[in-house]
């Protein structure tokens, strides 16, 4: 049982899609599958902030409006940790928003040189 | 006091405003995004002001009204104030450079450029480890989308490889970030510098991702592929920004989240940012190409930055001086280099030429050039010294060797590049255009640079002392440069001569015969500028250039103050030198032995200030520590002046082709300022408590061996300049070894050629270069029989050859008397031999001077040239009369010389009596052989001339043939290829292996760099896998065996 | 306690499926299979985000990740589709 | 070859790590540091129900403010990037077979989903979602709008000055948190009213209102670009 | 001692070692001539040449230094004569040796050398020019056992003066130098062989090739100051090394057998052995005199 915690399977799911999407960046040639890639290490790195802001049996922070003398002391032990969501947020919109962009160079690139294979775009070495 | 957090405020407002706003026009948002940087600038420069001239204290700034690490919170520090307004400043001028470029994509380019500058200030401000990667995710962003101002496929593939590596990048930085808040429960960096975070595993491995980001952020190489083609690929414009505020921005990240580590990762970013400065560097030698040049050199510089970051022990409370200097000079040079490649378009090195067609941008790029590598008065010369200081002072010898490895890579392309631009061949048809908002921000750039400098120098407690006369008359010079060369001239050798006036009564000794021959020399050789005619555009500033740091060397109190008079000398008579025609690769050479021996010294000093209490000179005269290498770092760099033996080959081609009055400001006067330190360094020898007697033998034996291959070189040149020059060497080598003798004869002879090589020198020289100036060639063999044409010309070199070939009765002789005795005191006999062998092979080549210039026959072309200039004569035949009164009462000098000498010396080893001089082993007379010689002389000259009274003179090429004349005169010249039978003799002493050592060097440096970066395959993918890589290998080294 | 086992075993069945769909997303051949997985691979993570008690990031991930971003993806595939038409 | 061998290394490696960081993960049982804080005071200070909202408003309004711009940043590059030149501006896209379903549905649902996305940014400080989630919708909206008919021009004009509008409202927000409260962006210069209230929690609701819309305006900006460069030959 | 009487005993030396001088020329070339087979030359045709040769009108001129080359030459040949004490123990004989030394000597040599250098240069003819170049070059070559060897004599007797060397060599031929120092002697008699300029290093004047060598312009006064200069300098060049080598002279009949043994030992090593070229002579300088002199220098530097 020591091994079912939510958090410790979601921060494993979290890890795995990591490394798929290293795997993906690292392996594949079109460019779009790059994104792609990238956008799946996105999502596991903002699973691992959430699994570890994740605690056993607890609720969302979310205080009870109906209860808020009490909040004080229940309040700490009722909820999950709000700022893993908070920067998960943050992390979800950045990574919207490089995809966007990324996705504008692939236009671009493919405008460029009616082609998506990476090793095409090398004008500038050495 | 403005709260930076306007800084923020009002670049979003703005920026925001813009999308609305900008429908009024894109240059009303383009003036409104310049006068919001224009805000910036004056917030962070007001702090900056307060940090430094107040008494200004650290401030915190607080959002959301809670203290850290309840909310996220800013910190206004002196470092931080220095660091945004870099930012800002040239944020602000790169608006303007870039104005119209953005316009042309319309104001979102305006409002990217803004947020970009706004973000990099955050970056610098924020203590949050999280709002650190959110502003770094902006720059980056912005980043990628201004690379597309640039138009074409190279910025498209740049823009990509940029942002899929930083996104990369920024990944990791973000597992790290989560992991070392899951562990501390705190975002803050203070609390994760507090925090226990390296004690478990979990939290090491969270540091090691945060640095390991931080790290790559700063383009270490090999991984930064990614970055060397945003550099190269995106607008010149912008690339100049990156390099300089992003630069700044990702070293102050690294700077503040190293301390989360503390201090178990400075000697990793130590080694880091030494691969990256060498191997970037060294990449950067071979290139061709303009732009990406400026982007090795740029990863160079982060490299150098992580460099000094990790030795930040070593430096101790120097660290920001060090880094200050460095970032600004690196940050203001780079930029305006960077713009200025925007400005001339020319792609490769070779094409830089055109720059030239416009001088006042020459003047830029060289200042630009000689700031990066670290020249006086600019920062980062302050910065570097005080470096090398520190590291020598806490045992980082293997540091400083890098340091000057590096940046002697630096220096090889630079001054190649500036090279090309200064004398290749300018043959292309296109040109280009200068605009005045893409002037302006450059000339701004520039007069900081210089303004800074001086500051630097003025408040440093040690640059304080430094004197800024010389380099103001300099400055005023380069104001007056529309003058025509004769007010020049005049305003020239006035300035110097009052200088001399009130310089010469604080002088004594050493001072005062170095300063004479710097001064008066100079004095004398600038009269023959009165030959030119026109502007001579350039000539004086450099060359006051060159007598400034001169002087410089010899009012030097301090090391540091020495060290400037030496890199100030060494620029101008770079200039000096370069202005010649083909003088190119020869002025190429002359720098890099130069720069490779002013880094020796540099290392010299700093082992020699290892625990003493003054930054005095005289810590020359009580190195403590390591002296051996002390002494023969410094002796090394000096002889790289002198060119000795093996490193020489600078000296021919720099002298050789110089002009004809700068080839003997070259050689009879710069070459003592090596002789100079030279003597610096044996007086500390022969003071110093330990032993070293092995340094002086080695010495010695370079001596010798200079002099035997000087001469024997000098004697197969069919050039007459070059001629002269290997003859120069040879007559440098008799004066080191005569000093390395280290007796009182062994100086007294010494001084006696320093004093003799500066006046047949420089009347050889003059003389020769005068000739040359009248015929048009340099080719011996080309000249012939121009006694009869120039009379007075062949009476200068008569006397100055006897005299330098050391017949009696001329002062030569004095030399050559006093060597013998020195060396036969000493008992040097091998070198001794050697060195007097070598006098036999000097006449060789001082004949063949003689001869096939001035004797022989007449070329036809030359029936009609005119006797030389009466402005060369003037200053020849006043060094003649000098050389004359030396032959004849050489006790006039000698005995006070040797007074002066026994300070250093104690043995008496030579006794004057009146004219009579006697040594333990012989004896003479200077005037008294002069007499009998002369009056021998004139009285059988007179018979001669009485018996002879009805000999009527004849046509040169009446010559005895058996009463024919089979050829033509020219023919019958014999001049080319002299010493035919000798060289078949002695030509396995010719044979350049110094040249071909280096040319091996140069070879193997280009080899290893051509290899080396066929890592920059172009493909991102590649670069990518560059990245991890680097992660994995890095993981491994620092924690890998610690999990 | 109960909810939390089924959460686990909702949680791994749901993982497993993520993962299987982040793996044809990178090696299938057909770009917009490849995109589509990565949307569901985004979809399936903010079902994970309401079982962590996270529903303010499981809004956010459906609605941006899963959504905007694959709708921004098949822009470019349908204009490089019209390209090499 | 090589290559395929340094991947496998790299992933290897990656997997060590990863392991490391897994096998010393000990699951959280208690709040720590900073996040006890915003437990025990966070409603007290901030006044919002949703502890995520206080934090990303309030708390870390500076990050949400780079956040933001990131957005904002990432529209205005996409406009110079995928500017068209005028004679593709005036193309009309050829659209086969838009299904009816799409487009009656279209008309139905996209004022509900406005209207969805604004309850739940204003909503932001009491129940899950807020202007980001808000903001999305709306663009999800949008997106529906233009899909349902490629060639409407959506008022553009309309967009921008949203978004103006409330980025700098955001900004003068967070300014008159200095001005007023504590600091940049602190809510409390607007009292924090009664604890669950609509209008509670200071200057959130406002805050994160014009959140709401101003990422929907981007979000919407950056569709309506991608949706323009189809036109692009 | 009164400078005009110093003077007027110089003079008289001077008239002395010239006359001696043609009259040691004549008899080596007599006995060349008998060694070849001819009958050879009269003795005083030495001194007819000379008469001659002043005699004749002296019609034209190159130019100024062309008159300065025999002014040199024969200012060198004087000096050398000046320089050197010519009898030991003499205050009469010893001329002006108290102005210098050795190395005063060593150099003043190239005195005449220069001047006769630029002289004929200015000539303008190349035959004068090949054979100064010759000259200069073997010149440089014969350095090396020279100075080795006077190195190796200076570190023998801790001087370099002419007297002093003399003296200590004093007391019967077991103390001259080519005993108590052999090899040092040896280096330098190999040297004296180059010199005096006789075959095998005769290349300078070679007659059949560039006849005459340097004073090919010369001719009537020019060249009879030349060959006194000549003369002088055979009779001095052999002075220096019986200095050095051979004890020195004590009276002017010893000084005219060492002079003529030395100038005899050089015209017979040249009877036996065929000119060199001019790489040849230099190499070979480079060879065994220059291994003898370093040997000689070893063996007292230790």
């Amino acid at each position: 049982m020591e091994y079912l915690n939510l958090g410790k399977i979601s921060l494993l799911i979290g890890f795995i899609l990591i490394i798929i999407g290293f795997w993906g960046i690292l392996s594949q040639k079109n460019i779009i599958k790059i994104i792609v890639s990238f956008t799946i290490l996105d999502t596991g790195i903002n699973i691992l902030i959430v699994s570890l802001g994740y605690i056993k049996g607890r609720t969302a922070p979310i205080i009870d409006a109906s209860v808020p003398q009490l909040a004080d002391h229940n309040v700490l032990n009722s909820i999950v940790d709000p700022v893993p969501q908070a920067l998960v947020l943050t992390a979800i919109v950045i990574g919207f928003g490089v995809t966007a962009l990324l996705l504008a160079y692939a236009m671009k690139l493919f405008k460029a040189k009616r082609t998506l294979e990476i090793n095409q775009f090398n004008d500038l070495k050495w | 006091m403005v709260s930076p957090i306007y800084i923020v405020a009002a670049a979003l407002g703005v920026g925001f405003a813009i999308g609305v706003l900008g429908k009024l026009g894109k240059n009303f948002s383009g003036i409104l995004t310049l006068l919001t940087l224009g805000f910036m600038t004056y917030v962070s420069s007001e702090w900056l002001y307060a940090f430094y001239f107040g008494d200004q204290v650290s401030t915190y700034v607080f959002t959301a009204g809670y203290k850290p690490p309840i909310s996220i919170n800013l910190l206004m520090g002196p470092q931080e104030a220095f660091m945004s307004t870099l930012i800002n400043v040239i944020g602000l001028l790169g608006g303007i450079y870039l104005f119209f470029n953005f316009g042309r994509k319309g104001r979102n380019a305006f409002v990217v450029y803004l947020v970009f500058i706004m973000s990099l200030n955050v970056v610098i401000m924020t203590r949050d480890l999280f709002n650190l990667f959110v502003f770094l995710e902006i720059s980056s962003i912005a980043t990628a989308g201004l690379i597309l101002i640039e138009k074409g496929n190279r910025a498209v593939g740049a823009g990509f490889k940029y942002i899929i590596a930083t996104s990369i990048i920024s990944s990791i930085l973000l597992i790290g970030t989560i992991f070392a808040y899951f562990y501390t429960g705190s975002l803050n960096i203070d609390d994760l510098v507090k925090s226990d975070l390296t004690t478990t595993t979990g939290g090491l491995i969270a540091v090691f991702l945060i640095l390991i980001a931080a790290i790559l952020e700063m383009k270490p190489f090999p991984a930064n592929g990614w970055g060397l083609d945003v550099y190269e690929g995106s607008h010149q414009g912008f690339s100049a920004v990156v390099s300089a505020a992003t630069a700044t921005a990702s070293y102050f990240m690294l700077y503040k989240l190293l301390d989360i580590a503390g201090n178990s990762w400075d000697h990793y970013i130590a080694v880091i940012g030494a691969v990256t400065f060498i191997g970037a560097n060294l990449l950067g030698v071979k290139q061709k190409f303009a732009r990406r040049l400026l982007a090795y050199s740029s990863i160079g510089q982060l490299g150098l930055l992580m460099l000094i970051l990790g030795l930040r022990t070593y430096l101790g409370d120097n660290l920001n001086y060090v880094v200050f200097g460095i970032l600004l000079t690196n940050l203001l040079a780079k930029t305006g280099f960077f713009w200025l490649v925007g400005i001339v378009k020319a792609k490769t090195l070779k094409e830089w030429a055109i720059i030239r067609r416009k001088p006042f941008f020459l003047f830029l790029m060289g200042t630009f050039v000689f700031a990066l590598i670290g020249f006086p008065p600019f920062p980062s010369f302050f910065a570097k010294w005080t470096f090398v200081m520190d590291l020598a002072a806490n045992g980082g010898f293997v540091w400083i060797a890098v340091i000057l490895t590096g940046s002697f890579l630096e220096a090889i392309y630079y001054f190649r590049w500036f090279g090309y631009a200064v004398k290749a061949d300018d043959n292309y048809n296109f040109s280009f255009n200068v605009r005045w908002h893409k002037i302006t921000p450059i000339i701004l750039l520039t007069a900081l640079l210089y303004i800074i400098g001086y500051l630097t120098a003025q408040h440093t407690e040690l640059g304080r002392m430094i004197n800024f006369i010389p380099l103001f008359f300099v400055l005023i010079l380069f104001a007056l440069d529309f003058l025509p060369v004769f007010i020049k001239n005049t305003i020239a050798i006035i300035g110097m001569g009052i200088y001399f006036y009130f310089i010469y009564p604080s002088l004594s000794d050493l001072k005062l015969l170095f300063e004479v021959i710097f001064m008066i020399g100079g004095i004398l050789t600038l009269i023959a500028g009165y030959a030119y005619k026109g502007k001579r555009s350039g000539f004086y500033p450099v060359a006051i250039l060159m007598y400034a740091g001169l002087t410089g060397l010899i009012e030097a109190n301090t090391t540091l103050q020495f060290f400037f008079g030496w890199e100030l000398m060494t620029a101008g008579s770079y200039f000096l030198i370069i202005r010649g025609k083909r003088s190119m690769p020869h002025a190429l050479s002359y720098m890099l032995f130069s720069v490779a021996g002013a880094y020796a010294i540099l290392a010299g000093i700093s082992i020699a200030n290892i625990g003493q209490l003054t930054t005095s000179l005289s810590i020359f005269n009580n190195i403590q520590y390591f002296p051996q290498w002390a002494y023969g770092l410094l002796l090394f760099g000096f002889l790289t002046k002198t060119a000795s033996v093996g490193i020489h080959i600078w000296l021919p081609g720099a002298h050789g082709e110089a002009e004809s009055d700068v080839s003997p400001m070259v050689s009879a006067i710069l070459l003592k300022a090596g002789v100079y330190g030279v003597i610096l360094a044996l007086i500390g020898m022969s003071k110093s408590q330990y032993d070293l007697s092995s340094l002086t033998y080695i010495l010695g034996w370079v001596g010798a061996l200079t002099v035997l291959f000087g001469n024997i070189s000098a004697v197969f040149q069919e050039d007459a300049k070059r001629l002269l020059a290997y003859s120069s060497i040879g007559q440098l080598g008799y004066i080191v070894f005569a000093f390395a003798i280290m007796t009182q004869l062994g100086w007294l002879t010494g001084f006696t050629y320093v004093i003799n090589h500066f006046m047949y020198k420089a009347v050889l020289f003059l003389t020769i270069g005068a000739v040359v100036l009248r015929v048009g060639t340099h080719n011996m063999y080309e000249m012939g029989g121009l006694i009869k044409r120039m009379p007075l010309a062949f009476v200068a070199v008569l006397i100055g050859i006897t005299s330098l070939s050391g017949v009696p009765p001329l002062s030569g002789f004095t030399g050559k008397w006093l060597f013998y005795n020195a060396v036969i005191e000493k008992g040097w006999y091998f070198q001794g031999v050697i060195v007097f062998l070598s006098g036999g092979v000097a006449f060789l080549y001082l004949f063949r001077l003689i001869q096939t210039i001035f004797l022989g026959q007449l070329k036809d072309n030359h029936r009609n040239v005119k006797e030389i200039s009466i402005w060369f004569l003037i200053p020849i035949y006043t060094l003649l009369a000098g050389l004359m009164v030396f032959s004849a009462r050489p006790q006039w000098v000698l005995q006070p010389l040797g007074d002066m000498i026994a300070n250093y010396m104690p043995q008496n080893s030579i006794r004057w009596d009146g004219a009579y001089a006697y040594t333990a082993i012989g004896h003479w007379t200077g005037s008294g052989v002069m007499m009998t010689i002369g009056s021998v002389f004139l009285i059988v000259f007179l018979i001669l001339k009485l018996s002879t009274r009805k000999a009527h003179k004849i046509k040169q090429f009446d010559i005895v043939y058996s009463g024919e004349r089979p050829d033509r005169p020219d023919t019958t010249h014999v001049a080319y290829n002299m010493y035919a039978g000798f060289y078949k003799a002695v030509w396995p002493l010719t044979v350049p292996l110094a040249e071909r050592f280096w040319n091996w060097m140069t070879e193997l440096v280009h080899e290893a760099a051509g290899f080396t970066r066929r890592i920059y395959s172009g493909n991102g993918q590649a670069y990518m896998l560059h990245i991890v890589l680097y992660i994995i290998v890095l993981f491994f080294i620092t924690i890998g065996s610690s999990i | 306690m109960n909810n939390e086992l089924i959460y686990i075993i909702l949680a791994l069945g749901i993982g497993a499926l993520t993962i299987i769909m982040a793996i044809i997303a990178i090696l299938n051949k057909k770009l917009s299979i490849a995109v589509v997985a990565a949307g569901v691979v985004s979809l399936f993570a903010s079902i994970l985000y309401l079982f962590m008690s996270a529903p303010d990031v499981a809004m956010t991930e459906a609605a941006i990740g899963s959504g905007l971003a694959t709708l921004i993806f098949f822009y470019v595939l349908n204009k490089i589709k019209k390209y090499n038409d | 070859m090589i290559r395929n061998f340094l991947i496998g290394l790299v992933l290897a490696s990656f997997v060590y790590i990863f392991y490391n960081l897994y096998v010393s993960y000990e699951p959280k049982t208690e709040l720590t540091g900073i996040a006890a804080h915003y437990a025990e005071q966070g409603a007290k200070e901030v006044g919002a129900a949703n502890l995520v909202t206080a934090v990303v408003v309030t708390y870390r309004g500076f990050d949400t403010m780079g956040e933001v711009t990131i957005l904002f940043l990432t529209a205005s590059i996409i406009g110079f990037f995928l500017k068209l030149n005028k004679k593709d501006e005036k193309k009309v896209i050829i659209h086969k077979g838009t299904s009816e379903l799409l487009v009656t549905s279209a008309q139905l649902l996209v004022p509900i989903i406005f209207l969805f996305g604004v309850y739940v940014f204003i909503n932001g400080h009491l129940t899950p979602g807020g202007g980001f989630q808000g903001g999305a919708i709306i663009a999800s909206g949008i997106a529906l709008l233009i899909m349902a008919n490629p060639n409407k021009e959506i008022n553009h004009h309309a967009i921008l000055w949203i978004e103006s509008i409330s980025g700098i409202m955001f900004v003068i927000i967070g300014l008159l948190g200095i001005a007023l409260a504590g600091g940049f962006l602190d809510n409390r210069f607007i009292s924090l009213g009664t604890f669950g209230d609509l209008f509670s929690a200071g200057a959130i609701p406002l805050i994160y209102s014009f959140i709401g819309l101003k990422v929907g305006a981007e979000i919407s900006n950056i569709l309506n670009k991608y949706q323009k460069s189809q036109k692009e030959s | 001692m009164n400078i005009y009487v110093k003077l007027a005993y110089t003079l008289l030396g001077f008239f002395l070692v010239l006359n001696w001088g043609l009259l040691m020329s004549a008899t080596l070339r007599k006995i060349v001539a008998r060694v070849a087979g001819r009958h050879g030359i009269p003795f005083y045709q030495p001194w007819i040449d000379l008469l001659k040769n002043i005699g004749v009108r002296t019609t034209l001129s190159h130019g100024f230094m062309f008159y300065l080359g025999p002014v040199f030459r024969f200012t060198g040949a004087v000096g050398m004569f000046l320089f050197m004490p010519a009898l030991f123990g003499s205050d009469m004989w010893s001329n002006f040796s108290f102005e210098g030394d050795i190395v005063l000597i060593l150099y003043f040599q190239l005195f005449g050398m220069l001047g006769m250098a630029i002289g004929a240069g200015e000539g303008g003819h190349p035959h004068s020019a090949i054979g100064i170049a010759r000259g200069l070059a073997q010149h440089a070559a014969i350095e090396i056992p020279m100075t080795l060897g006077i190195i190796s004599l200076a570190i023998q007797y801790h001087t370099l003066s002419f007297t002093d060397i003399v003296a200590a060599q004093q007391g019967g031929i077991a103390n001259w130098t080519i005993f108590t120092n052999p090899i040092a002697g040896v280096t330098l008699l190999l040297a004296a062989l180059g010199a005096m300029g006789h075959s095998p290093f005769n290349l300078v004047k070679a007659p059949n090739e560039i006849p005459i060598g340097p004073p090919t312009e010369y001719h009537g006064t020019y060249l009879g100051v030349l060959m006194s200069s000549g003369v002088v300098l055979h009779v001095m060049e052999a002075a220096l090394f019986m200095n050095l080598l051979f004890g020195g002279a004590t009276n002017w009949v010893e000084f005219i057998i060492k002079t003529f043994l030395i100038n005899f030992y050089s015209v017979f090593v040249g009877v036996v052995f065929p000119r060199f070229k001019i790489e040849q002579s230099v190499v070979w300088f480079f060879k065994v005199p220059m291994a003898l002199g370093i040997l000689a220098i070893l063996i007292y530097s230790f």
